[in-house]
């Protein structure tokens, strides 16, 4: 096992990492901008080194500084968290080629899973379901075609496109024609090449993403799964576990994830979302290679700590977890306390924090870098806390978090959080019924 | 003891740091405290000069159980005003000779020029040149060779010409 | 040690952050802490009311989701210090009078005797009959009729003969 | 369900309660005391009433204004915690006179289970075993002969007595003769009757107790045992569920419980406390008719909330939960966190607290009734904080305690708590091992 590792991360990622690592008795160092030189990780690290200024490109993105902040502090291995380096194949690269184990998969995996089409091909060689698309389209009359074929609505996209630009819904085959010349002239427009492609257009659906765990030799788990549908412009607001998919829907789903994450003989923690129609179908969209933020609800269901997963197979620990000795009990519910104005169009609100309570109790879990006394800076992303509730059923989960959210205190001159938008959530009567889909906040939540 | 000698003495207690003191003569005996009782577990933060203190007692969690790392060495406070500091730009290790054999780029009381060379931090295996941002006299050198140092770590302190 | 001469310490106290500071001279002893309390020992100075003393905040969870139960009928502030507060010494249900159709014991401004019956509490059916425990004249009924009391809550105010 | 109860406690078990009941959807009155007015259970509840001032006999036992003030703010229903009424019949029973559900066992059991006679008449109708012994012992040779029978080393006790006093532990018949007079004399001194009795000397034993959950009507599950070995003059301060005891031993100590709680047919949640001596020779102590400080363990391995399970019960909603369904996971060990300074023989420390931070991060469950600002009231017993880990194995859940504790702060002007205690013991080798006896804090942990 490693004597020492590096936090390349701030915030609550950094403090799990930290926890995980003093638990299992390894010193940690966290790497730190100028502007968290306060911040709770740092305060409790058993070393703490300043790798830059406040803005990111200059500190936790900047990999010289951290390659040598882990060399010279001898730290042999860089925990990268999510978000910033996470999921950057150079800097797992480098890492390598430094001596150094990036806590993560194989940069060979990461290449690889990385783009939009090489997850779509690796899904393809094993099996998995991507939703039905075609190549260049030549004509109308072979959009026309192929849009029988996959069934309306479809979506016409540029094939050079991205972003959702000179993308449009066509719902039936009267619409084609016009859709179809107007999308070639924006995509000629947005990307200078006017051909399009053509796929199912997905209107409503849950995102459920499977958790897996493989040692990169071939043996992989899945830790089952989660469904993250309540969303704001496709940033995760709510996630729980596990998802109300039907069996056998749900088996048929962690199977894909595991037969995916098998193919690539991946190593570490890695999550592979779906996304699940009301008649369920489901796709694959794309994997991600790393620990994600609603970890935690998976934890709270299983028992395990997904973390200190990740640390022992990077340390070359034999993986013996088997699928059978996976038990998931009960219900968990993550909620992700944004320091943002929910009020004033989720604003971001940021200050010092005077007044901090955090709710306890049975099936609580609070991980949050937040202190009485702590300033959030305006530098980085607005998540604070992240409140995780578990119970026997999806029921006692929602009163529970509902309960625990009416204990949250997190206050300071002008500081807002979005704890009455998850109160309003927990009330929602579509939410408890469990009715949904991406679309909630925009089409549940309305006053 | 009058109000006046009382605010002298506080005066020099701030510019001197400290933070408690007990003084008995014939005539009184002085009890000070000064400043929040907060213990620090990580490397302080850079003081900002000629400051008043922060107000408010920051509440800040200790870690009890948890080894605090070697406090790094810190500029004395009564001299940085006038002087300039430079600073770690990168993260690395610090040599103040282009190699082991070779005599220290500058030494302490060497009169230095703008752009001069005054170490070299290795990042990466990369030997990385730093040069002095003023001309001036070197007046303090902070770091030993071969010492590892942070981003923005104070290295030398030099008073311009 | 004059009252300005003392302003003017608890001023320098202040800006140089001192949280505690205790002086002793053959003539006074002086303790001071800052934050939320200042203490004066022998021989008391008179104590500046505009001083400026931070106060630290203090720090109640809310619960913001929960009804807060209706705020108990309070005495106005400014009477109570000439009044004599009549409190119910145990919970229960307050009554003016000793059945529903019967006269109250008093009423404002009725002038009462040690000893004389207020109201009664009823509490696990038993009626305690509550006593006067001054002369003078009824000024406030702080309770309706038939309402919950809980132990300490103010029934009534008099003012003693 | 109810409508609205009254919590007649304080401190953490009034939060407890509190948590349970709002999770359940229903209304809580919090009854306290003068100088309570400003505790966290009060600020949270949904109406507060004061019930006399700061002495508990004037308020949390004054039985007259508890139920007066259940009776004028209509809560159907009184749940009184652990300590103060909670084992009191009497109060259970003007309960029960005036129409108040008390939330617990019935007056009858109470009664019955009450006193240590009661106890070892039930537990020898219901064949479990209590620690041998004898009847008044007519002389001397009586006394040998039933030292043999019994084997030594025996204790020889006053019949009136209590407290330890006049005990004397006898090793051999050689001591016996000297040993019979002297007690005797004792004997006649403390309680002016000279007639001894003579039992069975554990010296080196575990406490291990059996939870246990009935619904008054014949059914009884246990909800696992919890080891509660480490004491310091009998208070507990660490507690652990499972215990480490080995099978079949565990399995004949949970049917023992679960026997003797059916033999008096138990309504709600029941303790058995046991001594286990080194060879595996187990004894019935006694019952405790409550939930206990310690039920948060159970919570933890099996993920129920024991005392949403008692408010249910008695409700008289059907209790349906079988043995089967109850599955223990993983390892939890509680810490009680004292307001005492440790290292001047735990005298209590009390004040103000002026800085809080509790620990977060997996499987940790905080149950405290502090905030920042929160005066420590001098009246009152001096448990601040509960701080409960979870782990896959015992080592894992130290590891955690190790490190959720190194995280807490808990900070004002004189205040001290026992956080570097239960350092001390995470870090102790026999704890670490698992060997502890009861005399473990007296023995293991000198400097």
């Amino acid at each position: 096992m490693f004597k020492k590792i590096m936090v390349a991360n701030r915030g609550e990622i950094a403090l799990r990492v930290l926890r995980a690592a003093r638990e299992l008795g390894i010193k940690v160092v966290v790497a730190h901008s100028e502007a968290d030189s306060q911040s709770l990780p740092v305060l409790l690290a058993d070393e703490a080194i300043c790798i830059g200024p406040a803005p990111s490109a200059q500190s936790y993105l900047n990999i010289p500084n951290l390659l040598s902040a882990a060399i010279i502090t001898g730290a042999e291995a860089i925990h990268p968290g999510y978000g910033f380096l996470a999921e950057n194949p150079q800097f797992a690269e480098m890492c390598r080629d430094h001596g150094i184990v990036f806590i993560g998969p194989t940069p060979e995996s990461m290449y690889s899973l990385g783009s939009k089409a090489g997850g779509r091909e690796i899904a393809a060689k094993s099996n998995v379901p991507t939703v039905p698309g075609t190549g260049v389209l030549q004509s109308v009359e072979e959009a026309l075609e192929a849009a029988e074929a996959i069934g309306y609505p479809v979506l016409l996209k540029a094939s050079a496109g991205g972003g959702g630009r000179g993308q449009k819904v066509v719902r039936s085959p009267d619409e084609m024609k016009t859709a179809f010349a107007q999308a070639q002239v924006e995509a000629q427009n947005y990307f200078s090449d006017p051909s399009l492609i053509l796929e199912k257009y997905v209107e409503l659906f849950r995102h459920v993403e499977v958790q897996v765990m493989g040692d990169g030799k071939g043996h992989v788990v899945h830790v089952g799964e989660r469904d993250c549908s309540v969303q704001r412009r496709n940033q995760k607001l709510i996630e729980e576990a596990p998802s109300r998919l039907e069996e056998p829907l749900r088996q048929e789903i962690l199977a894909a994830g595991v037969r995916l994450a098998k193919y690539v003989n991946y190593q570490g923690a890695g999550t592979l979302e779906f996304i699940v129609d009301p008649e369920g179908n489901f796709y694959f969209m794309e994997m991600n290679t790393r620990i994600q933020v609603e970890h935690t609800v998976t934890e709270m269901v299983s028992g395990l700590d997904l973390v200190k997963l990740q640390i022992k197979i990077a340390a070359g620990e034999p993986f013996t977890l088997q699928q059978s000795d996976i038990q998931l009990r009960g219900h968990a519910i993550e909620c992700r306390i944004n320091a943002e104005d929910y009020e004033k169009d989720f604003r971001p609100s940021i200050g010092k924090v005077e007044t901090l309570h955090f709710p306890g109790g049975p099936g609580v879990r609070v991980d949050s870098h937040l202190y009485a006394g702590y300033s959030i800076p305006p530098h980085y992303d607005s998540l604070v806390a992240k409140l995780i509730v578990h119970g026997e059923s999806r029921e006692e989960a929602i009163a529970r978090m509902r309960r625990a959210l009416s204990e949250t205190v997190i206050e300071g001159p002008g500081l807002k959080t979005t704890v009455p938008f998850h109160l309003k959530v927990m009330d929602n009567a579509f939410y408890q019924r469990g009715v949904v889909y991406t679309n909630f906040v925009a089409t549940r939540l309305l006053d | 003891m009058n109000a006046k000698e009382l605010k002298s003495i506080l005066q020099a207690l701030q510019d001197h740091e400290v933070s408690e003191l007990t003084l008995e003569t014939p005539d009184y005996k002085l009890t000070i405290k000064r400043g929040p009782e907060v213990q620090y577990v990580a490397p302080p933060a850079p003081v900002p000069q000629n400051q008043p203190v922060p107000q408010a007692a920051p509440v800040v969690p200790q870690a009890p159980a948890v080894e605090a790392p070697p406090p790094k060495a810190e500029p004395p406070k009564e001299e940085t005003g006038k002087y300039v500091e430079v600073k770690a730009p990168i993260v690395g290790t610090f040599y103040r000779a282009p190699s082991p054999d070779a005599e220290p780029y500058v030494k302490e009381g060497d009169t230095v020029k703008k752009g001069q060379v005054l170490c070299i931090i290795e990042a990466m295996k990369l030997m990385n040149e730093i040069e002095s941002e003023v001309s001036g006299v070197v007046r303090k050198i902070l770091v030993q060779n071969a010492e590892p140092v942070e981003y923005g770590q104070v290295l030398f302190l030099i008073e311009p010409a």
